[in-house]
């Protein structure tokens, strides 16, 4: 099962409240995890997911539509180590803060087989000499697993309603 | 007091004269008149404009709304499975009614007061149109409505001629453009007809870009086939794209459109990487599925085909990434960049696999696409504060002309000549 | 080379000509000279404008900021208790000194160089005027202030004529004016006062929006009577509007102002909702309390009497729900809509729950008014590509007239009957 | 008594910091909630609140100067289900994304009563083919109740800085 | 030490998750704070600090160069004190509206010597009859301290992203 | 129908005469060709504009990119440590390539083409200039390349000419201009040494703001020694300049320079203080180290000298505060203001401390600084919507002389003399 959407969870759950144990595992991974893509090393970035993964970054119009193409998809931390590699070597850009809000986290479930959430951001970006603006607002829809070392992501999906991206996308959001 | 004592006479700097193909004047790219002056000559007039695929709308009842310029325009399917393409535009009071960028409708209804049209823009209902029954000092009377001259046929949704190649529809305003065969032009046409071959399409999705540059300069990037193998590690690191490669250029008569087309060779190092800061000698992929190219039939050996049609659209087929992108102007300064990418209906799984994971070279976020973006941009942030300067496109000369070659800015030069013909009073 | 080469020697589509009341040209919403006129003739000049209401500055000493077209201004409430309207301008070095929308002062200071104004606008301060003592080569002189001739008098705020009635206060920067009275009209008048009998107010709050669109699209939209039980579900279902109800449109002489007149009715279905998508026979509140209308006394009748006044007011009773409706124009393609909402300082407590609950349909998220500014920026977006289209409005033919029925664009056309003379040059 | 302001309140307690489950809980809360009105099931919404209970969205200026109007006022989960109605099937409007951010909340009591806390959040707008933009910045002000169906709104006012609407406001903040 | 970076720290610790109430105080301190940094009293900021303290907002080109100059640099809550006065009656400004939405925390490090935390946020300014519009974006570098009354910054340094400032800066962030 | 019925022939308020030097029309502050002009007359022509601080680029390699008036240049000391001052915009197509504020660079590589030029900004490589090699049926043949005649000479980067004094960067477009000390003239060249004696200096950090107020308005504020003490609290509660002091005002023969000189006295307060309202008579500091001054041998007496040098450079030494503050317009309405705090290489390590304290009355959180631009703001709201408005500067009169205090606008006056000669036709 893939996380895909929250179409028939419940939203009132009498349910117990989440532990806080686990929320605060994710609210660290969270905050850990947008740490290293606003201010580095980005060499960590794939080491947030197992090897064998899936991280994807998808305009919602495709999304809520079923079609498959992503603005960025990968499938393996080797493919994140491309995208990295060409962060830092071959890609030509204007360079640019970025800064994200990530907002309370969703815990949809937890389980052996893992832990689905849904967590809104918001990119804010800051180019040289210009001010500050919204870049990219979305959820992450994320699966994450329990390893020895730590949280890491099987599975982050950032559905952006920003179709309309500002020229370009370079680093991972 | 004089004049001076108010306002400058005339404007500072003498606007530089445009008379060589090959040296474009800063103000192609920034005056609001002469943004005017293109919107309406080179997009609402003489011109098809793309507006989208058949594939796109395949029930009857749907829509696509996209612009043409920067008109709001609507492609729909009607109910005996005839393409139109109506403006999104009231002709009761100008609102732009329809709202969503996909959908499907029997009719439209404009919500303002409800006038309703039918999908190939008719005009078919007026409320009150008769004006509506009362009784006035005991009397029934008839009171309001549209006058008794008023005829609906005079005030449907403007609409559009259309024409379809291939499962690609293109409009125009202009109700008397030549066929669209004719304005492909006979050294296009088996380009086109080559990947929109009558193969029924599959729609993988979409990316939106808004680049803050004048939208001619996308047209120029890619009848620009110097650049590829320089700006983008890629293509000269893998081979995808570089000097060295077999290659030809190939215009239409009016020389607005063009054709790059070129052949996959082994990359690594060789005489066209010297010195070339980036070409990665060492460059290795950790997940080699990101290239995983497998050669089509179809292709008949060259490996990538850039198709520019003049206005508003580029045709890419590079490897196995297939896609239309769509030219919005939105202003001398910003234009919206649409890709659709697609494939064909009886790809296997695997190879619409392959052309999703080749998707990450393209778009926005692109390995090699995005920094396409990020340079004319650039350039527009130049021409913004520089009323005096031209830039140079004379590579390989000052003529236009068809080459087997890709050290070449002809394909730029035949698009000017081609705009300075018709853009000229 | 010829000129051609530099620029494009006209613009490129005619300019539609704008010479029938009822075939309104797109350049009339979206050319700035024509907005700059604009300001300057139907709000600088000519014309009583409104700020605001007595009752915002009860005390002495209360002020409130506004703006009046595009020139912010203060009405200020003196130690007298008179009433002043004075621009929000520094004489001295032009600094829009007042910061606040609502507060208190005994006079106003300018932070720059603390120049001082009495409440009036009158200059009474000036630091320094008259130079500052020094001792040179051991003789006391005096350096610097102002020469010896300044006169206070004429470097006051700019101070505006001020019209107040029935609690309402109207400025004009023309200081020639004719009497408000006059100014309004005959035939308004008695509406205008129905409204504003001399009752005590009670300010409930505001609501702010930006709409982007032109200014004049929301004075056509309440000078049309035929969208509200089309465009709005709750009007035509609920039977607040809709075109089989009794209803007067009256002008003024000028066909400047309007007042649309209606009764409501027991709505549900019936011949003006056939075929009206946005009637909803099966809707019914859950909580019915949204919508308990109760009459009252001064209404005489009508239970929906919506005022404008030209250029920048409009006056609403829509059953139990009071406001008045600022029009702050922002350059031509926008305005800011800023609400008053008010009742009478004698309601009963379950009165003012009651226009609080209403209030729910207005403003920028009401059950109601929400459509109305979403519609007129999608006429806005048509406009502004579209150079080349006019807007229709010949409901119930071209003339301009008062009428006993809604199923007309009368007002529309007075308005713009008035707007072409104040125009023309 | 009503969520009013927060003058007259402690800002530094020396008082325990908040229980980590019940800020778990209310930070759960607000999350289900985002994500509702944020990506739906809309007709959800109503039952994150009590039967009887207050949603107001207010401009600050209003709730600054004591002055009653709000830009939505509602008294009870039937008004709330003629808000849903009325966005889904009868207001005509531009349809857009939004996305709100919820900071972190700050409990203020928890008793027998309820639990009163104020939490700044931030509304991203996306209209299609538009670039996103803050839409709508304030602070909501709840009194939350345990029920036997999970934590409920007795009452959320949000009261917003960004008086000056752009244009309008259909969704729920 | 005072905190910096993070870089040399480990981003993906095998370390045990955050202790719930630890970072149930810390999100309530954060909390505590933007309430009082936007919506008053503006009187209570200093009392967040410690006496002796580091209060800076730099613009990031100068911390991640090295140059010491920040927008503001205070050294004391005496300091403190001084700049809310400053805000209250000596600066002239256009008054406006932020909102302060802080994202969850990341703790570097807890001890006896305090507590290391990085934290992402953006404020939110709104002036008059204007469009909110994001002002300021960055992160915070704390170093917390408990107290007999509680937690207490000992060092808060917002390192901001939105170097070209809109005009000006007038209340703490 | 005849044109009024298309469009105004005429804007409607007569655009204000600026025959005065004290004042001074709005549209100079809003009017775009005005401002298209000032960049043509001021920024590019005949004028030294600010570029950096040596102590910026210390290393070999060492660039600064910046902004002279609108246009990207960069400043960069190339390996034999000579300081070149080159625009950023590629001479190919334009790319403005440069995009980092600082760096290190052997060579400027342009992203698109890989166009190389020397950091003097010689063309030096450029690929593929002489075509490749092909094999074409079975011939060796070159294809594609510049053409024979290609001179890399004429397409270098626009070389800047370029001044140094005591450590200062000034550069020019116009390799005509006059030298720079001429340029700064006899007045003001020993206040300018006076700072910049030739010390060792140390750049301590960057502050930007982006001001929506015109550029010019800023220089009047550095030029107007009548608001400190009026406007700024600290300024008159601690005798940091009040009305008062012993003061000079200095310029150079043109009146567009301009030097503010001033010495600190005791504040509290006195005569200049009543009626203040930013005047605190009870305001004492919680932690005095914010104002710890201490006296640098080098002032020679002044505690202040502002010095402003037209048209992008403010000098400031406020007792131990030392800064450069430079001008980039952004349109007329709005300019970024980037502040270079400095000290000297020899301070000790406290001096540095008190340098970095004292920092916090500047720029744009600053308790003194914060508020000027606030006003400007607020002076360009009034102006943008008031075209027939004028400011006054008549304080002293309104003659153009250097003065012995400073209850004056000369200053001003003289700013407004020289900027109506240069700008008139
Ligand atoms: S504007 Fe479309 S029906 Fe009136
Ligand atoms: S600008 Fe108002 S006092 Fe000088
Ligand atoms: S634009 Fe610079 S190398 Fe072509
Ligand atoms: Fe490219
Ligand atoms: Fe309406
Ligand atoms: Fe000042």
């Amino acid at each position: 099962m893939r996380v895909t959407d929250t179409a028939g969870l419940s939203h009132h759950a009498a349910a117990p409240p989440p532990d806080p144990v686990l929320l605060a595992s994710i609210i660290d991974l969270n905050a850990r995890y947008a740490s290293v893509v606003d201010d580095g090393p980005l060499d960590a970035w794939p080491d947030f997911f197992l090897e064998e993964c899936i991280y994807r970054i998808q305009p919602r119009e495709n999304f809520d539509r079923g079609l498959p193409l992503a603005t960025l998809a990968f499938e393996s931390r080797g493919m994140l180590k491309d995208r990295v590699y060409g962060v830092q070597e071959t890609l030509f850009h204007d360079p640019y803060y970025q800064r994200h809000i990530v907002s309370v986290p969703r815990i949809l479930s937890a389980s052996d087989d893992g832990i689905r959430c849904v967590t809104n951001y918001v990119v804010v970006r800051t180019r040289r000499n210009e001010l500050s603006s919204v870049y990219n607002a979305g959820r992450y829809l994320d699966w994450i697993v329990a390893t020895s070392d730590g949280l890491k992501f099987r599975e982050r999906i950032a559905v952006f309603d920003s179709e309309l991206i500002p020229n370009s996308l370079i680093y991972p959001i | 007091m004089n004049a001076p004592d108010c306002l400058p006479a005339t404007t500072e700097t003498k606007r530089v004269e445009f008379t060589r193909n090959s040296r474009i004047p800063t103000w192609v790219y920034t005056d609001p008149d002469v943004y005017q002056r293109e919107m309406e000559r080179l997009f609402y007039r003489n011109h098809w404009c793309y507006v989208g695929l058949e594939a796109e709308i395949p029930q009857l009842g749907d829509f696509k709304r996209t612009r043409l310029g920067e008109r709001s325009v609507i492609m729909v399917r009607d109910a005996q499975g005839e393409v139109h393409v109506v403006e999104n535009r009231c002709a009761h009071r100008g609102v732009a009614f329809c709202r969503e960028d996909f959908g499907n409708r029997e009719k439209f209804v404009c919500p303002y007061h409800q006038w309703q049209y039918d999908l190939a823009g008719n005009l078919k209902g007026v409320p009150f149109r008769n004006g509506v029954k009362a009784v006035v000092d005991g009397v029934v009377c008839t009171q309001g409505g549209m006058p008794a001259d008023f005829d609906p046929k005079q005030h449907g949704l403007t609409q559009l001629k259309v024409a379809r190649r291939g499962g690609v529809v293109f409009a125009s305003f202009d109700h008397g453009v030549e066929p669209l065969e004719q304005f492909l032009g006979d050294p296009v046409l088996p380009w086109f007809d080559r990947v929109f071959g009558g193969r029924e399409l599959r729609i993988l999705g979409y990316s939106r870009q808004r680049i803050p540059a004048n939208w001619k300069l996308m047209q120029e990037n890619i009848k620009d086939p110097y650049h590829p193998g320089l700006l983008h590690s890629w293509f000269v690191t893998f081979g995808l794209w570089r000097a060295d490669q077999k290659a030809r250029m190939v215009m239409d008569a009016h020389h607005r459109h063009a054709c790059m087309i070129s052949r996959r060779n082994e990359g690594g190092a060789g005489a066209v990487t010297q010195g070339v800061t980036s070409f990665k000698a060492r460059m290795q992929l950790h997940d080699t599925r990101l290239l995983d190219v497998v050669p089509e039939g179809w292709w008949n050996g060259p490996t990538v085909v850039m198709i520019t049609l003049f206005p508003n659209l580029v045709i890419q087929q590079q490897v196995n990434s297939l896609s239309t992108r769509h030219l919005q102007p939105v202003g001398p300064g910003a234009f919206d960049y649409v890709w659709t990418h697609f494939g064909f209906a009886d790809d296997t799984p695997e190879m619409t696999t392959r052309r999703l994971r080749q998707a990450n070279l393209f778009g926005p976020a692109g390995f090699v696409s995005a920094d396409d973006g990020e340079v004319i941009e650039m350039a527009q942030h130049s021409f913004a504060a520089n009323a005096g300067f031209s830039t140079l496109a004379e590579l390989d000369g000052t003529a236009v002309r068809d080459t087997e070659h890709m050290v070449t800015e002809t394909l730029i030069r035949g698009m000017y000549e081609y705009w300075r013909e018709v853009m000229t009073p």
